[in-house]
């Protein structure tokens, strides 16, 4: 990885997809001293159901400057996938360089609701449970499992709150966040709280993708993908333990994770508890710096977070301040379907 | 797409996969349940862009703006605040003539939905501008269906000043002329191509 | 990057509904749990190592092989998770706050989700015995069951 | 083309119906992906991982389906991509399924496209209002006939050439088992008197809704050589995509067609393609876009591609460049799988599996789809014979 570029806000009101991604694509590619010419593969990342509006992808084509033709292709899916999609291309060795870019702007509709269209539409949509009341399921297991404690939870938002505070796209960010005080507030879905669920923000983010020595010459520092893999659990909330990610655990076993230390680790855990089970499930240990951008909790761009992750762990390879680091991207109900990448300094 | 006027039926072939199903006692003798109704309704707060929002509140004056590209001058109706062919924000307006040429239509058929007031069958457009380099949709009459050419020359009739507002329908529909006609070859997109041989032969002149 | 409207105006904006009824066939599996509903039973499947599904899967999420055995359950069980929804969600077939909660049927293997009749939180607890309500018309729709409710001699115990 | 060389092992069709009201979602995906595991002679633990595209979730008012077809297609454990660039997503999904292949990530890939498109209506689903937008546009057909009457302008075709590819579409669709369209007692006159719908588009020259579910199974060398049964090696496989509307512009004959047509048939060595590809499918959901892609594609010279509308050249019974034996778009139309099922009936053809819509002696066939207005391209060449 040689550039990335992250927008992400509370809302947007006036711009439109195609709007927001227009400087975002041109300041990543621009960075490096790329246009859309020398680009090999672009791959892309969104929703139409955050958009209301069917193949809304198509509109958001027009931000990349697609004529002379590009070789492009779209994902439903996390931005990360998009990712994984042109790290697979550049794999085949014809081309050495990509575009990466996802969004979501949830803000228009009521993002929590919206969600309850990814459930097994025959009998459980119909009920139209939200996703803060699907996660909460999940964050009443496992407390009670005694893997985690209340206060664990709200050690956790502290953490991310204090973390993001200097990271100009994060949503919630405090000095001065405390356990007691977060413990103080009140339940938006028991037993999870405000600071306990991920910030929701619209927003966008793009990669460019250099292979070997592409990426030497247009980056002093490259984040080196050095494992991907992404797997996924079956979709039933009641055949799955809920306190365990198994589909996690595995995308990071298959991508390396434990073949050295981490010095940090990206993790798009929408909710506390979710950051809990996913640091379980990759076994990171108490030298691993957990979302030093305060992670999706700061600010949750659905379609975007976990293609974030994977730029701010690059974006900390690339200045020097990490030599190796995990990226996590999730998709779907309760950690059904999880993405881990991998990266190092040279 | 249109409907099938095909009966439905599966292929014997169609077995399902392992054992027929086994039902318990309480409901192996009554009707099956085959199919079931899950409405869905989702809210969305839209709110036109900057570039439709200044587009609209011109439109309701009879003003049509459209966007020109910083990089090569095309300009783009309606604005979208971008200029797609190059990938950069595009956010002068430019005033639009309200006449053009037709770059291509469609004669339809079937009535829209919610759009009692078209009669059928209609012509939807594709309008090209005087001093716009794309099309953008818009409906002709004013002559007979059989009469719409491509290239033909087209002015907006508005509808009347009580009726505007900050909508996308303030023209009723493109009527013809009468001027002659823009000659196929250089109709439409094509009209960039000769705009473009036109500027290089002025440049060398 | 600048969001604004230049004309300092108040924005224009509009309603944008997505709104359809979706009619779905269901197929013998999902139909028979559906079906079972419909008549006020509730039903699951068994897997190959024996254990029940509710609600019934078309294929085993772990082996991927189809599932035929369709079997009843009882209709009183053990709240396994919950929260509180408040207020209820638009589109949900509640008027007002409820339980939401994974509910482990007496015969099954699998909990699934549904409401809890109850007026507050202070109501709702992991192990809480529960058992249906059904609606008086059902149709064969998850919400001929209007949700679970404490099992009366359990809240006496309680 | 680069990488590893990648075989289609398997192929399965689920039969195409305006409802299929026996099955759910994962039921219809189920059968497509179960008959190609079968005509692969693989078992679920063979697969490695999934890569499924259909078109926008709004068809089914389900939003990234994948999450709940997961357990259906026996992925739990393992890797799922869903792809969606409209209606070229078919054949884009095959291509990012071939690009695990390439790439060794993976040995053996299974990939699939669906739509149950009766779950709602596809042309609301197609066009859903947006505030402060002129919708009147009434569908795809709307969008298109400009298209259609643009090119009958540029190149002087006969009126009825688009009658023409309908009707044989639909005989062709006679010799497919699983085509949703078959109208044994159709006339070439009922086609010409069908209803105008888009003019000059008329009802009869328009693809059906279809339910259904393409699948395909792939796999590297070493699976290609010990597959039990004929497979189709890729020799080509190319996307394209340009922007939707801006100056100069040629919607009809657009150049990310022409530059992923050329692509391909570089990557598969070939220079002639009305002479070396043999039989080809190609997206056409109104029968104008025949002529049309035959000349992008290179087939024939530019205003000309209707001439071989016109001499049968495209027919299954004579013609030396047969088109869409299968039925294609026009008989059969689930648009997430449509796509796949060209890339699929290729192989099948290539294969000498296509039953009696087999054009005899096939060696090298062309799988193509398009998509959004005529900008998004996809595209692979299978052959016989090991590249």
């Amino acid at each position: 990885m040689v550039s990335s570029a992250i927008h992400q806000v509370e809302a947007l009101t006036f711009t439109t997809d195609v709007q927001l991604m227009v400087p975002l694509i041109n300041e990543a590619r621009s960075a490096v001293g790329l246009t859309q010419a020398d680009i090999g593969f672009t791959c892309s990342g969104s929703s139409d159901f955050l958009a209301g509006q069917g193949f809304s992808f198509v509109q958001t084509l027009d931000a990349v400057g697609a004529y002379p033709p590009i070789s492009e292709s779209h994902v439903e899916m996390d931005g990360a996938f998009a990712l994984y999609e042109a790290w697979v291309k550049l794999q085949i060795g014809e081309i050495d360089t990509a575009l990466v870019y996802s969004y979501g702007k949830s803000s228009p509709g009521s993002r929590r609701d919206v969600l309850a269209v990814q459930l097994d539409p025959y009998t459980v949509a119909p009920l139209w449970p939200d996703a803060h009341a699907i996660a909460a399921l999940q964050a009443r297991l496992l407390l009670e499992s005694g893997a985690v404690s209340a206060e664990g939870l709200a050690e956790i938002a502290v953490r991310s709150q204090r973390h993001a505070v200097g990271n100009p796209n994060a949503l919630r960010a405090s000095a001065e966040a405390t356990v007691a005080g977060l413990l103080g507030e009140p339940f938006v879905a028991d037993p999870l709280r405000a600071s306990d669920i991920a910030a929701e923000s619209d927003g966008g983010c793009v990669v460019v993708l250099a292979a070997g020595d592409r990426a030497r010459s247009l980056c002093e520092r490259p984040a080196w993908i050095r494992g991907i893999d992404h797997r996924i659990d079956a979709h039933a909330l009641g055949v799955r333990d809920l306190t365990r990610a198994p589909s996690a655990a595995l995308a990071a076993a298959k991508a390396g994770a434990g073949d050295d230390r981490l010095d940090l680790a990206e993790l798009h855990g929408p909710t506390t508890s979710q950051e809990h089970i996913l640091a379980m499930e990759m076994g990171l240990g108490a030298d691993t710096v957990v979302n030093p951008s305060g992670g999706a909790l700061a600010a949750d761009t659905l379609m975007a977070a976990g293609l974030v992750r994977i730029a701010e762990a690059a974006r900390r390879i690339s200045s020097g301040g990490a030599d190796r680091a995990l990226a996590h991207a999730t998709s779907g109900p309760c950690l059904q379907q999880n993405l881990v990448c991998i990266l190092e300094g040279e | 797409m249109s409907e099938t006027p095909t009966p439905d039926g599966v292929q014997a072939s169609d077995v399902a996969e392992g054992p027929p199903i086994d039902l318990p006692p309480s409901i192996s003798g009554v009707e099956p349940v085959r199919s079931v109704r899950t409405p869905i309704r989702l809210e969305y707060d839209f709110i036109p862009s900057s570039a439709a929002q200044q587009y609209l509140r011109a439109y309701a004056s009879k003003r049509i703006l459209g966007n020109r590209s910083p990089v090569d001058g095309a300009v783009f109706v309606p604005p979208r605040g971008v200029d797609p062919r190059n990938g950069v924000v595009a956010d002068e307006m430019v005033d639009l003539a309200d006449t053009g040429h037709v770059g291509s239509f469609c004669i339809t058929h079937l009535p829209i939905p919610g759009r009692k007031d078209l009669p059928v069958p209609y012509v939807s457009a594709w309008i090209h501008l005087d001093g716009a380099d794309i099309g953008f949709l818009g409906l002709v009459a004013g002559c007979e269906a059989a009469d719409v050419r491509i290239g033909m020359r087209v002015r907006a009739v508005w509808k009347p000043d009580a009726e505007l507002g900050a909508t996308a329908e303030n023209v009723l529909h493109w009527e013809p002329t009468g001027d002659p006609d823009v000659p196929v070859d250089e109709a439409g997109n094509r009209a960039w191509a000769v705009k473009q041989a036109a500027k290089r032969g002025g440049d060398g002149a | 990057m600048t969001d604004q409207d230049v004309s300092g105006l108040p924005p224009l904006r509009a309603d944008l509904v997505i709104e359809y009824p979706f009619i779905r066939t269901t197929g013998p599996v999902v139909g028979a749990f559906l079906t079972g509903l419909r008549e006020g039973v509730l039903v699951g499947i068994r897997r190959a190592d024996g254990t029940v599904m509710v609600p019934p899967a078309e294929y085993d999420p772990v082996t991927s092989e189809p599932l035929n055995e369709v079997v009843e359950v009882s209709s009183t069980g053990s709240i396994v998770s919950w929260t509180w929804v408040d207020p209820p969600r638009p589109g949900s077939p509640w008027e007002t706050p409820h339980g939401l909660a994974l509910v482990l049927l007496d015969g099954a293997d699998t909990p699934m989700l549904h409401g809890v009749l109850v007026d507050s939180p202070g109501e709702m607890a992991t192990g809480l015995r529960v058992e249906a309500v059904w609606n008086a018309e059902r149709v064969g729709h998850i919400t001929d069951l209007a949700g679970f409710a404490p099992v009366a001699d359990a809240a006496v115990e309680g | 083309m680069g990488g590893e060389r990648t075989a289609v092992l398997g192929v399965g069709q689920t039969h195409y119906r305006s409802t299929r009201g026996d099955v759910s979602m994962a039921g219809l995906v189920r059968e497509a992906a179960m008959r190609a595991l079968v005509d692969a002679g693989l078992e679920w633990s063979d697969i490695d991982a999934v890569v499924i595209g259909k078109a926008p979730d709004f068809f089914e008012g389900l939003m990234m389906p994948e999450l709940y077809l997961a357990d259906a297609l026996g992925c739990v454990g393992k890797p799922i991509l869903r792809v969606h660039t409209a209606g070229s997503v078919g054949g884009s999904t095959a291509l990012v399924a071939t690009s695990l292949i390439q790439s060794r990530i993976h040995r053996r890939v299974l990939t699939l496209g669906f739509e149950k498109q009766s779950e709602s209506n596809a042309t609301w689903a197609l066009s859903l209002p947006q505030p402060f937008s002129v919708s009147i546009n009434a569908g795809a057909g709307g969008y298109f006939s400009p298209i259609i009457r643009q090119y009958m302008a540029r190149s002087g075709a006969p009126e009825l050439v688009g009658c023409m590819v309908a009707f044989k579409d639909r005989q062709h669709a006679l010799a497919n088992p699983y085509a949703h369209l078959r109208q044994h007692d159709l006339t070439f006159d009922q086609v010409v008197e069908a209803p105008m719908l888009w003019d000059p588009i008329r009802f009869s020259e328009t693809c059906p809704s279809s339910d259904g579910a393409c699948a395909m199974v792939l796999g590297d060398e070493a699976a290609g050589d010990a597959s039990p049964g004929p497979v189709a090696w890729v020799h080509g496989t190319a996307m394209r995509s340009e922007a939707n509307n801006f100056p100069g512009r040629d919607e009809v004959n657009p150049q990310a067609s022409r530059d992923c047509a050329a692509d391909v048939f570089r990557q598969a060595g070939i220079t002639d393609p009305r002479r070396e590809i043999d039989v080809v499918e190609m997206y056409v959901p109104f029968s104008w876009f025949e002529p049309i892609w035959l000349e992008s594609l290179g087939f024939a010279e530019q205003n000309q591609g209707w001439r071989m509308v016109e001499e049968g050249a495209t027919r299954l019974d004579g013609g030396d460049l047969p088109v869409n034996c299968s039925g294609g778009v026009l008989s059969s139309n689930p648009i997430g799988a449509s796509g796949m099922i060209r890339f699929a009936e290729a192989a099948l053809q290539v294969r000498s599996m296509a039953g009696d819509h087999q054009v005899d002696g096939a060696r090298m066939a062309l799988g193509h789809a398009y998509g959004g207005g005529a900008q998004y391209f996809a595209m692979w060449v299978v052959g016989a014979d090991k590249p």
